[in-house]
Parts: C-alpha cells; structure tokens; sequence
C-alpha cells in the first residue's frame, strides 16, 4: 500500500498524517502541490492545515493547484482519496465531493473531541469499524458546518453516502449531537463510486492511547487491509 | 480601471454571521431591524481601460474564483 | 529639519535624554536619527528602569543553555534536546484592536522562538480583563480569543495552556501575554550575533508597510483619555505568512548558511540591524532602496520604524544567497539583500544615492540611559479582625459561588477555540494543573504552565512575587514533571511613579526569592510598564510561564480522580489563612489583608515528596490546591474524573471555612488506593511533611458529613456554565 | 428600507486575503491585476421609512459594531 500526501502551503496537518500512515506500515511520500506529477500511489491525501490560510474560502485556492489535475485522473482510475479537515474543504471546491463547508454556525473555531456514528461500513475507508460503529474522534475547524440542499441530502442518504454522523456516546442522532450545524449531522461523505472520502474530523489525531483515544486506527488498518 | 465586487450567499443558505449581528444589534438595543446578511466586498485594481474589457475580466473571476456559484451571488460595479 | 521640543516629546523622549544624544553623536539628529533613538531608548526596547533589579534574578544552571539575552531561553532535556521559550505581552494593541492585537502578539513571539531555529510545539497564553460588567469587557474578551485562536490555529501550532481573570483594575489596560516553546537540537542553536565584515543583510518575509509605525514607543506610553486616536498603529497579522516563514527558516537552517538571524518585533528593521550589529561589535551598512515596500514613496522614516508582521533579518556566509533565495522564494516570500556587515561599529543607511543616517552603534545600545528610580516600600497589610460571622453562611453556598465565579469556573469556552491537538503530540490537554507536550518520537515530554495572581502581588508584592514562582512549580509538579525553568513577563503601571516602582522591586525580590530557592532559573521574559489610564494603574501582575521535564511519560499523571474507595490527602499544612482568598473576595466581597505567606522550605520539601511519590506509582492523580482553597481543589479532581467523594474534616482547631477555603501555599491533594496508605504516610513521615486524611472517593455525590451532599451533575452545570452564559448572543 | 454597508481595511493596513487572491488571479494567468483589496459587505434590512433616520442609524451601527475604525473604513448605502 502507497500512500502520496499533498502538501500546501499552508498545510499543518501533514507531518500528522504521515506519521499515522507509516505507523499502519503505509509507505508514504510527500508532494508538493507544485509538482507536476504524482507518484504511484493507491492512496492520496488531502490534509489538514490551512492551505493559503484559508483565505477567501476554505479549501477554495488550493483547489486551483497544479497538482488537482492529477488527483483526479487518479480516481478516475479507482485511486483512493481521502481529504481530512481541510482536505475535505478541497474536495468540495474542487466538485469532486457534492455541497459545501460553511462555518460553524456558533462562529467559533471548536477543538474537541466528539462521538460519531459510522454510517457506511462498505468502504475501503471504513470496513474495519464493524467491529466498531460508534467512536470518538478530535474535530478542529471553523468551517465544518456541511451544507447541502434538500435535493442532495436526499440523494446522500438514499444512495448511502454518507460516512459519518455526530452523535452521541449511544450513537443518537439530533441537534444536540452536532456541534457545528451540519446538515442531517454530517462529519463525512463518499463518491458515488465510494474511492473519495471527505471528512471534518481527524482520524490521525487518535492512534493511541496517550492521544485520548485510538479510534482513528481503524481507518488505517480498513485502508491497510484495502478490500 | 478599478472595479468591485459583492458576493453574497443565495437566499436559502443559511447566513450564520448576518444571524449573529442582528442578535447582537438587537440586543444593543436596536429593535427595528429585521434581517442582516453578511457578504464579501472586493475592489480590484485592473490594467485595463475598455470598461467592457473590464466587465468581462470581472465576470471571469467572480465565476472562477470570488464566488462559489453553489451557494453564491455576485454582483459587479466597473469603475 | 529643525528638531523642536515638540518634536522631541512627541518622540517619548525626556529634554535630558535628547541633550544625551546630542553629545553622544557630537551633532543633532535628523528625524529620521531621532525616529531610531526613540525606537531603541524606549521602555520597551531598553529596559532602562528595569534592567538594575532584572539583574537580581537567578538565570542559570546546570540546564540552562541560554538564559536572558537573546530572543529566547534555552535548557537542555536531555539526548541533545533542548527547549527553547519565552513569554511576551501584547496588552495594549490588544486593548485597541483586540483581534488583530493578540494574533500579532502570538505570531511575534512565535518568532522569537524560530528564530533560534527551533520548531515551535505548544503556546500558552495568560489573560486579564477588566470586570465582566464592564462594558468593553465581552468585546475585548471575544475578539482577544478568536485573535489567539485564529493565529494559532492557521499557522497549526497547539495552544495547550493559559489562565484568563477578571478584575477591575484591568477595565482600561488589558493583559494579554503570550507564551511560545519551541523544540531545538542542542548543537543546531541559532543566535542574532552577527559575526564578520562584509557579508550579506538579507530581509525575508513580508513586505514593509505603514503599519504599526511608533508601536515601540505607543507601548511605552502611558494612555490618556485619547487612546482611541492611536488607532492606526496597530498591525494586522498574517499567520499563512507566517507559517510560510516558518518553513522556509527552518528549511534554510539545515545547513550552515546563516551566520546569525533575528526577527523583526518591536521597532522593526532599526531594533533587528541594531542588536545582531551591536551584540557582534560590528557595524551594519543598509540601502534602503532595496527594502520591499507594501507601498509607494515610502519614506526612511517609515521603513525603519514600520513595525509590518512577519519579517526577519539575516546574516549569511558568502556564497549563500542564492541557496537562501531559493528556498525563499519557493514559499512565495520577499527577499532582498539589503545590505552588508562593515567594520565602522556604526549604522550607516542609504537612500536614493546619498546617506540618510549615521550613527554609532553603542549610542543605540550600550549607551542607552538607565535609571535608578525612585521606588516605596510596601508594607505588609494588617489581619484585621474580620467581623462578619461566616457561620451563617452554608459552605455548600460558598463553593457553588466560587465554582460558579468568573475567575474559578471552566475555561473550556476559551481552550475549546483553540486547537490543542495539531502535531500529535499533546498528550495532556488544557484543564488540567499543567499541559503535557510530548518530544516528537520520543516516549518524553515537556509540562508547560502559566500563573499570575495579581491580587496577592496587589496585597504585598514580596509575598505575591514568590508565590507565582511556587504556583509554577506546584504546577508542574502535580503532572509529574520535573521543574526546569521559567519565563516571565513584568506587568506593572508607570515606573516613574514611586509607588508602582515600589511594586516591581518588590515583586522582583520575591521571583527571585523564589527562583533561587528552587533552583528554578529564569531564562528569558518581558517588562511592561505603563499599564496605566487616566492615573488608574492595573495590580501589579507578573506572570510566570514554567517549563518541567518528564523523562518517561509513564510517569505523567493528572488530577482526574481514578477510582472509587480510594483515600484523599491533604499535603502540608493549612492554617487557615483567608486573607485574599476567593471565599473572601468573592463570596464576602472582603478585600483586604495580607496575601498568604511562602515558606520556601516546605515547599520544595512537599514539592519533591510529591515527585517521590509520583515516581514510585503509589499516588492515583495529584492537584496542587490553589484559589479556592480545599474544597474548590477536591470538587476539580471530582468532576474531571466523574467520581464523587465523601469528605470528613480532621480535627483541628480551626473552623470549617477556614479548613475548606483557606489559601494556605505549598499544599496538594493526592489520592491514594488503600493497600499504598501505609506505605505513603511512612514516607510522609519520613520526610516530615504535614498530612491530613480527609476523605474517601464514592460514586455520584460530593458529601461533607453532617453538612452537604449534592450531585456531581449539579456542581459540573455550575462549573462550566459562566462563560457559556456570559456570551450569549 | 433596506440599507447596505461595505466596509473595507484601511489602505496602509496589510490585507493578507486581498494579497493571496491577488497572487491566485495571477496565477490563473490574469497578468494584468495590480491589486485586490477585500472586505465585508452587509445588507441589513431596517423597519423604517425615513431615509435620514435610516442613515443615522446605519453610520451608529457602522461606527459600534460592523468595523473598528482603527484599521477599517466604511461606507453606507441607503435604499
Ligand atoms: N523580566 C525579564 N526577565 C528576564 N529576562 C528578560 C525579562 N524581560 C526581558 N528579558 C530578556 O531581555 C531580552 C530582550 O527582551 P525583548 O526586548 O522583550 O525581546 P524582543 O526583542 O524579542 O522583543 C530577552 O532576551 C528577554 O528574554
Ligand atoms: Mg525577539
């Protein structure tokens, strides 16, 4: 399994990625959103930070690199692709992940860690969490309030698309659950194809006891153990 | 030439920001105001004097960059 | 252009001082000559009222790789690591522009720290406002928050730590001091120094704008009715930038082509040019031409003093600029060489073909005037006999009052805005005695802390000054760590009146005290003066930010109750020293009296009984009790671990409140399971340290017997809820 | 009546998102651009006819809440 992570400028969660991707024995490089090509890889990702400090929308300006054209040549070849956090607010300005991350609706930055339901388990992403449904992840953003309209939501959750959930430690879902507003509770959403996966919260910031939590290794093994 | 640009979200998106300043005027004491909607100003100097040029080097950029067309409006000003 | 008296005054400068330069430099100034003077012999810059009794402060030991001196401290931790640190305060920008002042004050300390070539790890932040009524004080709390948070987070370093209070001495002159650390290899240490003639003055990072000019001197200026007109002096930063800068400094720094590197803070590119020249004996030739400029028709004036965010000033080995250029303009950043290194000692500046200034630098350094001011002593206020009879007055009232109080409720309102995850390596979060940063790879970490308690400093400054120190410590201690050093930033009002100078003398006496006792050295810090509105001068409030070591991170430990049935001890000694406690400030509104006294002795002693402890894993989780008192400690332990207690008093011959809330120093709380009780009171004992048996760990409840029970649930809605409540929309 | 406010930083304060789309827009290959400037802009919808109070009202909450005229300038619009 090889893993390619883009790195903008701006980027601050990479060096965090990288370290959980080797720890799951996932052979990693890092590009340079620069770069003309992309090396080999049966991965890529998209990490978090704040690619051109996030300047006149998230995500928005490092959606225009060089390196995009790449990227989307590779799923269109069946490659994974995962954006985490801001990753995830690449995604959806590029179009390659329907709706849109606003803010938060309080309008604060919120760092925490939350429970959240994983709704899809027929994923190379999420495989593993069968044996684990209900987990517990950190969230930093300010913009992690996903926006969809009716017709799309309707088409998330008909075409089970949808990820992950804020929840509760039970796996209840409401307005109490979801602390940035999100649409119908959504922490993450794949393609129709299921190779692209976006989402808020950061698996790579739990992958170990000392870190309050090891949820996020399950995502490493499902990716490690590719179906 | 210079022109500007207001981008601001379409009506059934909700505008968390515009909510809280009406709130917050309101609770400064200013009952009578009923809806606020924050956006996004841009003033863009251009190298360029055929304000049709102009017009459509802005209408470029709003669609490509400045605005997210999902979710937002635009409105350009020349000159 | 005629230098008037006008012009001179409105420079910061004294009739006395301006005489000094005359001579010192054997001519007049020209502005652009008295724009740097006063750049460089402000408060700010110079220290010239603080530096004799600075000198009185214990700054080294066996770990201290760098102590005061240079843009940050440094100790070493072991396998060649080291720790780089230091603390600063932005409060008056923040005050004017409470965003766009704290963010700049995280990113310029931020820089201190890379400077020295280290990568950042963790920042700290300590806050003051003034009373929450106050109507600037949500505003100001809000936009401070989201300032440190929006700068931090962008750039994605995790802020682990800080304190926040509210008194109404602040209400014109808010605190806001920032704290950066920063992990380094010993060998690979950056300085400013600057070393050899003729080499290359390289400018990097942001363009030079009108931003910020005269912030050095508006920080050392007392505020008057018109601050509101000082507007403009205030810099937006740009924390992408400063990642950006970030990466492109460390990436330079892997090989050997910079010779010595100083960012550009207070007094921009005339501070920078001035100390890497003056601290290497050499002289500094720039062509202000070659400066990039935001704007059009800058003047030398602006550029000099133009105070722009994220810049930096290098000098490097011949032949390495265009290795440097490279890596710069791969992070999209300006560079130019702007200049060179002489052997004239002097500042030379060009401007379109002709000289502009030209002075020498030991008028700018070593000549600086220092003063020897006048100063009051204090005196230890009375312990006048308290009237009101506090019986009447339930204790399970006064703890739901100081829980629920601004300054003792949960700060997750303030830490939940700020990221305290980024880079993987936090492994004790905010909220707890102290945070705990692991060394990236390592099974090691770092505990950071920070602590002021103004009001005791107000009481008897002495007292006050040494009891930040043991806050530090105990801090540190309570996590496992061993203590290694500190920081600390100096706010106080206007020196030049005797009692605020009376105040920092004193306080300084009681860090060092403390620091020396401890061997606890400090290694870098800041002063502010001049915290002062309309003659109302803030509670003198030094703030201390400590650094501890844990060799194996088997040994951290917390504050969070671990299990039922467990014992709960009350280490050292308390008397029933009320006096400026919590109980008494905020439930009696009862402000006077002497602050509680440090004996430094029993503090090291319980200090160290705790570590042994610690190591030998016979203590569940520790909290070192401070505002509050016992009761406010024990009921934090409580609902961080979801577990109640049953608390019996021992007998004693004081009254309960003053058992429950006394503000006694040196003392902890540790739980303890019941097969290691024989074993820790032998070597309480042993060590002779004062012991109280005070209760048993249960389920659900918080009880006292024979007095209250209420429910963990009821307590947490009344610690977490004020800042929640308080900013409402 | 509707009222709308822009307000925008200062000229000598730093813009960093008006820098960074500057630099994108040149990137896209718009060469001849020579400067952005970005800003906020509000729409605020008031229960009040008077044109003169409306405008009274608007420099009140411009001045108290939308900007802080330490590094912003703004500019209203009334109807
Ligand atoms: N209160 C203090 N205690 C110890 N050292 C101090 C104190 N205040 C300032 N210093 C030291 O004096 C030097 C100059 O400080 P400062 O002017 O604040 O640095 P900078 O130029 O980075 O703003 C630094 O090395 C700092 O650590
Ligand atoms: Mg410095």
């Amino acid at each position: 399994m090889k893993s390619s992570v883009i790195v903008f400028p701006g980027s601050n969660c990479d060096r965090d990625i990288a370290v959980a991707l080797e720890k799951f024995k996932i052979k990693n490089q890092m590009v340079w959103h620069n770069d003309a090509n992309l090396p080999k890889s049966d991965l890529v990702v998209l990490p978090g930070g704040f690619s051109y400090g996030d300047y006149l929308r998230t995500g928005c300006i490092a959606s225009k690199s060089r390196i995009i054209d790449e990227i989307i040549n590779h799923t269109k070849k069946g490659g994974l692709l995962l954006g985490i956090c801001n990753g995830f607010q690449i995604l959806t300005e590029t179009g390659l992940l329907p709706g849109i991350l606003l803010r938060n609706k309080e309008l604060k930055f919120i760092s925490k860690n939350v429970f959240l339901k994983v709704t899809n388990l027929d994923n190379n992403f999420c495989h593993n969490y069968k044996k684990k449904n209900i987990i517990k992840l950190h969230i930093a953003h300010n913009e992690g309030n996903y926006f969809a309209n009716n017709d799309l939501l309707k088409k998330l959750e008909d075409q089970n698309l949808i990820a992950f959930k804020y929840s509760d430690r039970n796996g209840n879902i409401n307005d109490n659950t979801n602390p940035n507003g999100s649409s119908n509770n959504i922490a993450g959403i794949l393609n129709s194809e299921k190779n692209i996966l976006g989402m808020m919260p950061h698996p790579e910031r739990m992958i170990e006891p000392l870190l309050s939590g090891e949820d996020g290794s399950l995502m490493f093994e499902s990716l490690f153990n590719k179906k | 030439m210079k022109i500007s640009a207001i981008v601001t979200l379409k009506k059934e998106v909700l505008d968390p920001q515009g909510k809280v300043v009406n709130q917050t005027l309101k609770n400064m004491g200013y009952k009578n105001i009923s809806d606020v909607r924050q956006g996004k100003y841009f003033e863009i100097e251009l190298d360029e004097k055929d304000p049709i040029k102009c017009k459509e080097i802005a209408e470029q950029i709003c669609k490509k960059l400045l605005s997210n067309t999902v979710i937002e409006n635009y409105k350009i000003n020349i000159g | 252009m005629n230098i008037s008296n006008n012009l001179i005054e409105s420079h910061g400068l004294k009739k006395d001082e301006y005489k000094k330069i005359v001579n010192l430099i054997g001519r007049k100034p020209n502005l652009l000559e008295l724009g740097i003077f006063s750049a460089m012999w402000n408060e700010h810059c110079s220290y010239k009222s603080s530096k004799k009794f600075l000198k009185k402060l214990a700054v080294k030991n066996k770990n201290v790789i760098q102590g005061p001196g240079e843009n940050a401290g440094v100790i070493d931790i072991g396998d060649d690591d080291a720790i780089v640190f230091k603390i600063e305060s932005h409060n008056h920008p923040s005050f004017i522009e409470p965003y766009q002042g704290a963010a700049t004050g995280v990113g310029g300390i931020l820089r201190d720290i890379f400077t020295m070539g280290a990568r950042p790890i963790a920042t700290l932040n300590s806050l003051h406002f003034g009373s929450p009524e106050h109507p600037k004080t949500k505003n100001l709390l809000n936009g401070v928050v989201s300032g440190i948070g929006g700068y931090g987070n962008c750039i994605g370093i995790p802020n682990v730590g800080g304190e926040i209070k509210f008194n109404s001495s602040f209400n014109e002159n808010i605190l806001v001091n920032a704290m950066a650390v920063g992990l380094i290899n010993k060998n690979k240490i950056f300085y400013s120094k600057a070393k050899g003639i003729n080499k290359s003055v390289i400018y990097v990072g942001s363009k030079t704008g009108r931003d910020g000019i005269h912030g050095a001197s508006m920080a050392s200026a007392e505020f008057g009715e018109n601050a509101e007109e000082k507007k403009p002096t205030v810099q937006v930063g740009d924390p992408f930038t400063e990642k950006l800068l970030l990466e492109a400094c460390l990436e330079l720094m892997k090989d050997d082509s910079i010779i010595s590197i100083q960012d550009m803070g207070a007094a921009g590119l005339t501070s920078s040019s001035v100390e890497m020249a003056s601290k290497g004996k050499i002289g500094i030739e720039i062509d202000l031409d070659k400066v990039p400029c935001r704007e059009k028709k800058m003047t030398p004036y602006e550029m000099m003093l133009s105070e722009s965010q994220e810049r930096m000033l290098l000098i490097i080995n011949n032949g390495k600029e265009k290795t440097a250029e490279k890596i710069f303009r791969k992070w999209n950043l300006d560079f130019s060489i702007i200049g060179k290194t002489t052997n004239t000692n002097n500042l030379v500046l060009n401007f379109k073909g002709s000289q502009v200034a030209n002075l020498p630098l030991s008028s700018l350094s070593t000549d600086v005037p220092l003063y020897d001011r006048k100063w009051k002593k204090n005196t230890l206020p009375k312990k006048q006999k308290f009237l009101e009879n506090l019986e009447k007055i339930k204790i399970l009232d006064c703890l739901k009052k100081i829980l629920s109080s601004p300054n003792n409720s949960e700060k997750k309102w303030v830490w939940q805005q700020y990221d305290h995850t980024v880079m993987g390596d936090t492994v004790q979060k905010p909220g707890g005695d102290s945070a705990v940063v692991r060394i990236h790879g390592k099974n090691k970490g770092v505990a950071l802390t920070v602590d002021s308690s103004s009001h005791y400093c107000k009481a008897f400054p002495l007292y006050g000054g040494k009891q930040v120190v043991c806050e530090a410590w105990r801090n540190l201690i309570s996590v496992g760590a061993k203590p290694i050093a500190i920081t600390n930033c100096l706010n106080f009002g206007n020196p030049e009146k005797e009692t605020v100078m009376g105040q920092f003398v004193e306080c300084v006496d009681g860090i060092s005290q403390a620091c020396t006792y401890l061997d606890f050295p400090v290694v870098s810090g800041n002063v502010s003066f001049y915290n002062e509105t309309n003659n109302k001068s803030i509670e003198p409030t030094p703030t201390i930010g400590g650094v501890g070591l844990i060799n194996d991170l088997k040994n951290m430990i917390s504050q969070n109750i671990k299990g039922t049935e467990n014992y709960i001890l009350v280490i050292g000694k308390t008397a029933g020293h009320l006096y400026q406690s919590e109980l008494y400030r905020e439930v009696i509104g009862f402000k006077n009296g002497p602050p509680p006294e440090i004996n430094l002795f029993n503090e090291k002693n319980n200090g160290m009984v705790i570590q042994k402890l610690i190591s030998k894993k016979i203590v569940k989780s520790v909290h070192d009790i401070s505002s509050g008192g016992i009761l406010v400690a024990l009921t934090e332990m409580c609902l961080a671990g979801n577990i109640g207690v049953k608390i019996k008093t021992p007998n004693n011959n004081m009254t309960l409140h003053e058992y429950m809330f006394a503000e006694d120093q040196s003392r902890y709380l540790i739980e303890i399971n019941e097969e290691n009780h024989e074993n820790v009171s032998k070597i309480l004992k042993e060590n002779s340290v004062h012991f109280d048996i005070i209760g048993k760990t249960q389920k659900e409840k918080i009880e006292l017997s024979n007095n209250f029970s209420i429910s963990l649930n009821d307590l947490k809605m009344l610690f977490s809820s004020w800042f929640y409540n308080y900013n409402k929309v």
